[in-house]
C-alpha cells in the first residue's frame, strides 16, 4: 500500500523487517499456523453455519434458571447499547469528552442503590460470583476478621470463585445448613457458628431453590460482622430491599437487569455497600461534580482506592469491568420504571407459582420446599434426573437445573430433583408443552 | 472547529413521564400473598415513555467518545477497529439466547468457537493450552498467579511468597499479586527502560513464585535479554508470567512461549478487536505450557472427533475464576476476528502497528521530549516535560487534544516516565488519521509556548468544561440520593 | 447550552487510503477478454480503509437531527416514535435476504405479513380492497388517480379530464393529477379553511374525474361538510379521494370509507411509524372501494384458506406502478407497528395525537396568530406574520428554535397561512416535552421582540451557520467533479 | 395517564370524546375489527414464527437475478444506516441541522455521476422501473416529442410501469427487436424504427438476457433523441460509462450497491443526467454551497422544479424518496472504492462465466446468446421450465427466472429457458448443488 511506502520512507527503512531487529533470532517464528484469513462474507456464512447448531431459546422452550435469566429485553436496549460512542468507548479517562458514558454509569449507580436500598453502588463487578469473591475480601478488609459463613446451598461454581478469591487472605470458608422442609436458612445453626472470628455472613434472598427467606431479615441480629446479602434485583421490584434489613454489602447478578444470557457471559456484578465502607469497596466509581463554569459533570471518583494508583495495596485488581452491561441495565430499568419492575416482580411470581402447582398436580412430582418462591422451584422428580433431561428434550423442551447432577451431588437429601425456572417470557404453550412431557414419565 | 454534542440532559430521574413499555404477561397476576414484612414500600425510580427514555440515552451517546469516531491513542489499551461483522454474528439468537447449563448436544455451535479459540490462542501464545474462562485482563493474571500458587504447592514448595514486577508494570499486575496472597517486589528498570538484569538477580530468591512482565513493555521497547531473563527467572524454581495486553506488538513474529514464558493472559478486548464498551466486558484467557495444564480452571472445552464437550476432569484444578465459562460474547468476537485475520493478517496487523506507532514517534520527536532508545513496538511513551518551563503539564495537553476532536493518550503511566504521554496508535489508523494526531500534538506543543492559559483551561469544545477532579472525590456525590 | 456536534469532514473523495474491505471469490478471475472499446479507463472515486469510511459517516451522522434525538414537529410529516423492534425484525435474514421471484412456497411468511396488511388497512381505511404496491404517499396518489382515470375509461366517460383540489393541498396532490394526464383546478378554502361548497359546486362539472382532498386538512381541521361534499362529488359522477397523510387524526374514531371516500393511499412512514430515513423510503399503499377493485396494480396477495399467493389475474388492472411488489421492509414494519397496537391502541394513538396537539395549541396562542378555528386534529398551524413588525420572519423562527436543539415545524406550508408554522407532535411526544416545544417558542416569540437580529442571523449552534441557499440554486454545484 | 389528565385540565375538557366533537356523529365508527395490541416480546416471537416460513439466501442457494441481486454486503454498511440521527431523519428541511445527510446525498450524487459518466445524478428515485418512467417523461419534456423506443427484452414489470407514467401524456411505446443469436441490440431496426416523432431511444447494457452490448456505444449516432441508457451499476466499475458514449440520461437499480434484497423492496432508482437538462430532472438534488462563515454546507437545491413548489407543473410528483438506500449506497460504495469496484465487476463476470460454461456442458443446456455476459445468462433447458424449477426446488437449490412461465411467455423464441444470476456471494459448493441437480435431468 502506498501509505505503508510513504511511512517507511520517512523512517528510512527498506523493510518492515527492520522494525524488528530488536527481536532475538532465536525467539523469531516462522508465522501462525492458524490457516489464512476470509473475507467478511465468508465469514459471515461460516459463523451461522457453526451456530445453527445452537438451539436458541426461541427455538426450543427453556426452563433454566440457576444463575442465568431469560427475561423479556426491549429492543429499544439493545439499539441504545449499540450505539458507537457506547460500546467503542474505553473507559471514561477523559471525563470532559465521556459524559455520556458517565452519567449513565452514574444512573446505573444510582438504581442500583435504589433497588437494593443501599447508599452506594459500583460502575460493575464481572458477575454475581466474583462480587461474592470481592465482597468476602472487603469484609476483611473491613473487620480484620478471618471466616465467612454461607449458606450450604449455594450454587457449587459461586464456592468455587469464593474460595479462589479469599484463598490469598487464608480466610475460612465455613457452611450454614438449611431448613430441609423450607428451604430457608436454619438460623439457630447459623447463630451457633458465629463467633468473634466471623468476618462475614452471606445470605441469599431468594436462595438457590428460589425460596423467598423472610430469616434475612434477622440475621443481621445474630452478631457483629459484615452482613453480605446476595439479590435478583428484579425481586426487588417487590421485595424488601437489603439496605432495609442491616446489611453492609448487597451483591447479585445484574444479567437479570437487561442483558442476554449469552452462554453465561459477559454477566454484570452488582456490588452495593454503605457509605460508611465506600473506601473499602472494590471496582470503579462514578461521582457528580462541577465543570469550571459551574454546571454539573461527572466522573470517575475515589481512584485512590483503584488498582492503577495504588497498585499492590489496592481494594482489588478490577480495571476493565462491565460497563457495557451496566449500560444495557440502566435503560432496561429506565424503559421499565418502577411500575414496570413492580409488575413484573410480580408476574415471575405468579407464572412460577402457576407452573409449580400444575407439575405438582402431575404424580410422582412433589413440591421440595414449603415456601413462597420467586421465579424458581426445586420438584422432586420419579425418575432418574438425566433420564427425565433427555426425555424433556426429546420433546423439544429444555428442563430444569438438575440438581445433583450437576452439583456434584451437593443436595442427595433432594434425591432426583429439579431446579425450574419460569419468566415472564414463558408463553402459556411453553408450559404446555413442559407439562405434558413430564406427565409422560409421571 | 470541532465541537462536541452538548445536550442540556437531565437525569433519568429528574423526567416525568408514564411506562409505555409493556411486559409480558402483564395481565396474569395470581394473589401472591407475600407477608407485608417481606414487601417494599417505596422505590424511588420513575417511570417514563419508552421514547423519552430511548432519546435520553441517544443523546447521551452524542456526548461520549468512541473509537468509531476518531483516533483513540490510549497507550496500552490497543484502541483498534472494532469489525461490524462480529457485532452483527454476536446479535444472533444463537448466541444471545441460549443458557450456560443447556445440554451440550444443544450448543455445540458454542462449543465449537470456544474450542476453536482456544487452539488459535494456544498457537499465538505459543502454549500447550488455554482457558477461556477470565473474564478480563486483571482476572486472568489473578488466575495465571492462582495457577503460579497452584503448581507450586503442587510441588510443595510453599516458601514462594513474592512476585516480582518491574516498575513499569501496570498497576495490575502488582494488584492481582496481592489478591493472590502474594508479596510484590518492585524492581526498578535499568537506564534503558528495561529489566534491570542486576535488580531482577537481587531480588530473585527461593522465596519467589514468579516474574511478571510484559514484552514488549509498557514502553513499547522490546526487551531483547527476554531468553536471559527467562534462564534466570527457571533457574530460581521460579515461573516466567507474560502481560499479554501487549501482543499486538509481535504477534506472528515471536510468542510468550517461545520468549521462555510459562503463562501468559491474552486481552481479547486489546489486541483481537473486541469492544471495549466503555470500560468493558472484556475477556483475559490465560495460556500455559504444558506443566501447568494440569490446574487450570474447569470446564475446559474439548472434541472427541464428534462432538465438542466440557471438560470438568482436570486433574489438580485450581477450580472457577468466574462464574461459567468466560465472556462468551466476547469470545466470539475474538474468535470472528481471527478467523478473518488468518495467521498472515495477524501477522500483518502486528507489522501495521509497529509501522504506526515508528512513524508518530518519529513525527512528533522533537516536539516532546522521548526517553529511552528509539525503536518501538505496539507503543511509544514522550514525556511533556519539556512543557513545563511554559507552566504547562501533560494533563494540559491531554485536555487541549479533547478540543481537536481527538482523544488524549494515556498519561502519567508508566511511572518511571515523568510526565508520560503513552501513545498506542494500532495497526487501523490511516496514515490520514495519524498525520492529523501528529499534527495537532505538534500544535499543541506551540501553543503551549504561545499561549500556555489556554491549554490550562482547556477542553473548550466538549460537552463541559474541565471538571473538578479533587471536589468529586472530597464530596462525594455518587447516586442521585446523595445530591443534596 | 444545545449544540450540535461539529466535525470538520472531508469529502470522501477528498480523504486518502487504501482498500481494506475483501470482496468474496476475490482471486478467482478468468480472463474476461472484453473488447477494449467497451472498457472504461478513468473512475474518480478512491479507494479508502474501511474503517476511515466508517468513521466518517458516523461522524456525519452526528451532524443529522432524527426523530430519535428530540422532538421533530414537521406538521404533515408525522414523525413519532419508530419502534426498536421494528428495525430488529427486519434486520432477519428472512425479511433481507429474500429474492422477489423465489418460489411462493419459499416465501410464505413474507406474503402472510403482507396478506394481513392489506386486511389491516382495509379496516382502517374503511375500504373494500388494497395494494401495497406503492413505494410513497405521492406514489399512491398517483395509482389512486391511475385507479380514477381506469374507472372512467371502463365506463366509456372520456371528457374527464380534471381533478379538483383545495388550495390547502400539499404539493404532490397537483403534481400527481399531472402525472396522471389530469388538469388540475384549485378551488379557494372558505372563512374557515375549510371546503367551501359554492367554490366546490362550481368547479365539479362532467370533466371532473375526481376530487382530492384530506380530512382533517393540512390545517389540521376536520371538515364536518364531508357527507355533503361527498354527495356532491358523487352525484356529479365524480370519485373522492383521500390523501392519508393525515389519517393519524381520525384513526379508529372514522375512516375515510365512512365519510363516502373511494380512494385512500396510507402513508406507513408518517401514520404507521416506519422510519423516514431522511427522506425515505416510504410506503403508499392505497385502498379503494369494490367498484374500483378490479383496476388494482397486479400483484395482489391473496390466501386460499392454506397457503398465501400473488394474484396477478385481475380483470382490468392498470398493471404495475413499481418494479416489484412495493416497499417490502416498509410493509413489515408497518405491520409490526399496527399488531403491537392493535384496534384499541390505534385508537388511543388518535386520541393522544390529538390531545398533544390541541395543548400546543392552546400553550402558543397568544404568542403566535392562530387562524381559523380553535379545535385541531393531529395538527396546528400558526402563523408569524405578528412577528413581522419587529423584521422577524417565520423562516427566523425556525431557524433560531435549531439552536434550542429542538426542529422547526414544518414552514410556509399549507400556502393559504401566511407565515405558516405547521406544528404536529404526534402522540409520541410526551407532556415534559411538548413543554420544552413551547418554552423554546415561547422565548422566541420574546427573543423577536428583544433582539430580532439574533433570529435572522440563527441559527448558532448547529453544524453550520445559516446556508446561502439563493447561491446554492444559482451557481449550482451537485457533485464533486463540478466543485472548482 | 397523569400527564394526559394536567393536559386535559388545561384545555378545559372532561373526556377525550370533546376533542371529536367536530366529526359528525353520521360517519364515527365503534373501533377497529383488528385484534387487540401485543406486547413487544410476544410480537417478537410471533414474527419469527412467521417469517421462519421464509427462506432466505442464507439457508438455499439462489440464482435469481433478473432486476434484484445479492451481493456481499460490508457489515459497516447497516452499521451506517442504523446510525438513529440518519434512520430516523426527515427530508433535511433544515439543512443546518442536516449535514450529515445533506453531505452524504451529495457524496452519492458524485458517486453516481462518477459511476455513469454523467454530469449530474438526482438523490434517488423510486427504483429502476420507475425511473424509467420519469425518464420517458423528462424526454417528453426535453424535446416534446411523443414517441419512446424501448428493446421487446425488456422486463415486462418495467414495460408496465413505463406504460403507466407516458399514459397522462399520450406517449407512445414502440419496441425494437434485438438479434436472436447475439440477444444484443438489431441495430438495422432500431435505426428504421427512429424518426422526427422520437422523444427518446431506451437501451440497456447489460440487458435483460445478462449480455453485454456493445452496439449501445453506437446508439447515439442513430438520429436527435434523448438517449436513455439503463445499466448495472455494478458493471460500470469495468465497463464504459453512458456518459461516454452520448446518453442523455442514465438509469439504473441502486439496490445493486449494498442494499438487501428486501424481497423486492426498498429499492433505488439510479437517476443521472447532463449539465443542461437539469432542471429537467425529477426529483431531490442536493447542492453544495456556503454558510454566513463561509464554510462549506450542503442543502438541497433546485427546488422550483419540484412539487411543494411547482405543484402542478413539477417535473414530478415525487416527494419521499429513497434516501436511505441512497446512504447504504453510498457507504458501499466508499467500503469498495474504485479498486473494489473494479475488481467486484471482474469477479461477477468470471464467476457467471465459469457457471455459465459448467451448465452448458451437460448435455441438453444450451446457450440461448452468443456473447459476452456480465452476471447473468440464458439457458435453454431440456424440459418444461416449470418443471426444472421444481425439481431444482426439491435439490434444495432456487434456480433461475423462468423466461416464459413469468414473463406471460415475452420469449417464445427461447422455447424453455432459465435466467441465471451467479455473483460473488456464491460459493462454489452452491455452484455444485445447481450444476449437479441440473444435471440429473439432463
Ligand atoms: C499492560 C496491561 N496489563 C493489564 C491490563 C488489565 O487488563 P483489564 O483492563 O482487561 O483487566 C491492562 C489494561 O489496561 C494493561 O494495559
Ligand atoms: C398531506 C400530504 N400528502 C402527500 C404527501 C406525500 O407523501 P410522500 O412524501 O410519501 O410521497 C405528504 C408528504 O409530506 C403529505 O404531507
Amino acid at each position: 500500500m502506498d501509505d505503508e511506502k510513504e511511512m517507511m520512507d520517512f523512517l528510512g527503512i527498506k523493510s518492515i523487517e527492520e522494525l524488528f531487529i530488536d527481536i532475538p533470532e532465536e525467539v523469531k517464528i516462522k508465522g501462525l499456523d492458524i490457516g489464512d484469513g476470509v473475507d467478511e462474507h465468508t465469514l459471515r456464512l461460516l459463523a451461522r453455519k457453526i451456530l445453527s447448531k445452537n438451539k436458541s431459546s426461541f427455538e426450543m422452550p427453556i426452563f433454566l434458571g440457576a444463575g442465568v435469566y431469560q427475561h423479556y429485553i426491549p429492543a429499544g436496549v439493545f439499539s441504545i447499547a449499540s450505539r458507537s460512542e457506547f460500546y467503542t468507548a474505553y473507559t471514561p479517562y477523559q471525563p470532559e469528552i465521556s459524559q455520556g458514558m458517565l452519567q449513565t454509569l452514574f444512573e446505573y449507580q444510582s438504581y442500583i442503590a435504589e433497588l437494593t436500598g443501599m447508599d452506594v453502588a459500583n460502575a460493575s463487578m464481572y458477575d454475581f460470583a466474583t462480587a461474592l469473591g470481592e465482597a468476602a475480601r472487603m469484609a476483611n478488609a473491613i473487620n480484620g476478621k478471618n471466616e465467612i459463613i454461607i449458606p450450604k446451598n449455594i450454587q457449587w461454581e459461586k464456592k468455587s470463585v469464593l474460595k479462589n478469591y479469599v484463598k490469598g487472605l487464608g480466610m475460612k470458608i465455613i457452611e450454614y445448613p438449611y431448613d430441609k422442609k423450607s428451604g430457608k436458612i436454619d438460623m439457630e445453626s447459623l447463630k451457633n457458628l458465629i463467633n468473634d472470628k466471623t468476618a462475614a455472613v452471606y445470605a441469599e434472598n431468594p436462595n438457590f431453590f428460589g425460596v423467598i427467606d423472610e430469616n434475612v431479615l434477622h440475621v443481621r441480629e445474630l452478631g457483629n460482622f459484615v452482613y453480605i446479602v446476595g439479590v435478583n434485583p428484579i425481586s426487588l421490584g417487590l421485595l424488601k430491599p437489603p439496605g432495609e434489613y442491616g446489611a453492609d454489602i448487597a451483591i447479585g447478578e445484574g444479567q437479570i437487569l437487561g442483558n442476554p444470557m449469552n452462554f453465561g457471559g459477559p454477566l454484570l456484578g452488582i456490588f452495593a455497600t454503605r457509605m460508611e465502607h465506600v473506601r473499602k469497596m472494590p471496582g470503579r466509581i462514578i461521582g457528580m461534580s462541577k465543570d469550571k463554569d459551574g454546571r454539573r459533570a461527572f466522573v470517575m471518583t475515589l481512584q485512590t482506592r483503584e488498582q492503577h494508583i495504588r497498585r499492590a495495596k489496592a481494594t482489588s485488581n478490577i480495571c476493565s469491568n462491565e460497563a457495557l452491561c451496566a449500560v444495557f441495565s440502566a435503560a432496561y430499568i429506565s424503559f421499565l420504571g418502577r411500575s414496570g419492575l413492580k409488575r413484573l416482580a410480580e408476574i415471575n411470581m405468579s407464572r412460577a407459582e402457576e407452573v409449580r402447582k400444575l407439575i405438582c398436580s402431575i404424580k410422582g412430582y412433589v413440591n421440595a420446599h414449603n415456601s413462597l418462591h420467586f421465579n424458581e422451584f426445586v420438584i422432586k422428580i420419579p425418575i432418574d434426573e438425566l433420564e427425565l433431561h433427555k426425555h424433556l428434550l426429546s420433546r423439544g423442551v429444555h428442563g430444569g437445573y438438575l440438581m445433583n447432577t450437576w452439583s456434584n451431588n451437593s443436595f442427595p437429601e433432594l434425591g432426583n430433583a429439579m431446579l425450574f425456572n419460569v419468566t415472564e417470557v414463558h408463553t402459556d404453550s411453553d408450559i404446555k408443552k413442559l407439562v405434558d412431557a413430564l406427565r409422560e414419565v409421571s | 472547529m470541532f465541537h462536541q454534542a452538548v445536550w442540556d440532559e437531565k437525569l433519568i430521574i429528574e423526567m416525568k413521564g408514564s411506562r409505555t413499555i409493556k411486559i409480558p404477561n402483564e395481565d396474569k397476576i395470581l394473589n401472591l400473598n407475600i407477608p407485608a414484612e417481606l414487601l417494599r414500600d417505596k422505590l424511588n425510580i420513575n417511570d417514563n415513555e419508552e421514547y423519552a427514555v430511548l432519546r435520553h440515552y441517544v443523546r447521551l451517546s452524542q456526548m461520549n467518545y468512541g473509537v468509531d469516531l476518531n483516533t483513540y491513542p490510549l497507550g496500552s489499551c490497543t484502541m483498534k477497529f472494532n469489525p461490524k461483522l462480529s457485532e452483527e454474528i454476536v446479535s444472533m439468537d444463537q448466541v444471545r439466547n441460549i443458557h450456560p447449563y443447556q445440554d451440550q448436544s444443544t450448543v455445540q455451535g458454542a462449543l465449537q468457537i470456544m474450542y476453536e479459540l482456544q487452539e488459535y490462542l494456544k498457537v499465538i501464545g505459543g502454549m500447550d493450552a488455554v482457558t477461556l474462562q477470565p473474564v478480563a485482563g486483571a482476572d486472568g493474571e489473578f488466575t495465571g498467579l492462582l495457577l503460579v500458587r497452584a503448581y507450586h504447592e503442587y510441588r510443595k514448595d510453599n516458601k514462594r511468597t513474592e512476585i516480582i514486577v518491574p516498575d513499569s508494570a501496570h498497576g495490575t499486575n502488582p494488584a492481582s499479586s496481592t489478591m493472590a496472597g502474594y508479596t510484590t517486589i518492585e524492581i526498578p528498570s535499568d537506564k534503558n527502560g528495561l529489566v534491570d538484569l542486576d535488580a531482577l538477580k537481587e531480588a530473585l530468591s527461593d522465596r519467589t513464585a514468579a516474574f511478571m512482565i510484559t514484552n514488549p513493555n509498557t514502553l513499547g521497547i522490546f526487551d531483547d535479554n527476554i531468553l536471559e531473563i527467562a534462564r534466570l527467572v527457571h533457574e530460581k524454581g521460579a515461573l516466567l508470567y507474560y502481560d499479554g495486553a501487549n501482543l499486538n506488538g509481535i504477534m506472528g513474529i515471536t510468542t510468550p512461549g517461545k520468549m521462555g514464558f510459562d503463562i501468559v493472559h491474552f486481552n481479547l478486548h486489546k489486541t483481537f478487536a473486541t469492544p471495549h464498551g466503555g470500560g468493558g466486558p472484556g475477556a483475559g484467557p490465560v495460556g500455559v505450557k504444558k506443566h501447568l495444564e494440569q490446574f487450570l480452571p474447569v470446564p475446559v472445552v474439548r472434541y472427541d472427533g464428534k462432538s465438542y464437550y466440557l471438560d470438568y476432569e482436570i486433574k489438580n484444578t485450581i477450580g472457577k475464576v468466574a462464574g461459567f465459562y468466560g465472556n462468551f460474547a466476547v469470545l466470539v468476537r475474538a474468535w470472528a476476528y481471527i478467523k478473518m485475520q488468518g495467521g498472515n493478517g495477524l501477522r500483518h496487523v502486528t507489522e501495521r502497528a509497529v509501522l504506526n506507532t515508528n512513524y508518530i514517534r518519529k513525527r512528533l520527536k522533537g516536539h516532546y521530549d522521548l526517553p529511552y532508545k528509539e525503536l518501538r513496538k505496539h507503543e511509544v511513551v514522550f514525556s511533556g516535560s519539556n512543557l513545563k518551563k511554559y507552566g504547562v503539564r501533560t494533563l494540559d495537553v491531554a485536555k487541549r487534544m479533547l478540543d481537536y476532536g481527538v482523544h488524549a493518550p494515556t498519561i502519567y503511566f508508566p511511572l518511571i516516565v515523568e510526565e508520560a504521554l503513552m501513545i498506542e496508535p494500532t495497526e487501523t489508523e490511516s496514515k490520514d488519521s495519524l498525520d492529523r494526531l501528529a499534527d495537532v500534538m505538534i500544535r499543541i506543543a506551540q501553543e503551549a509556548k504561545e499561549d500556555p492559559e489556554k491549554l490550562k483551561n482547556a477542553p473548550f469544545n466538549t460537552a463541559v468544561k474541565r471538571i473538578d477532579e479533587v471536589e468529586a472525590a472530597r464530596n462525594p456525590v455518587l447516586t442521585w440520593k446523595m445530591i443534596k
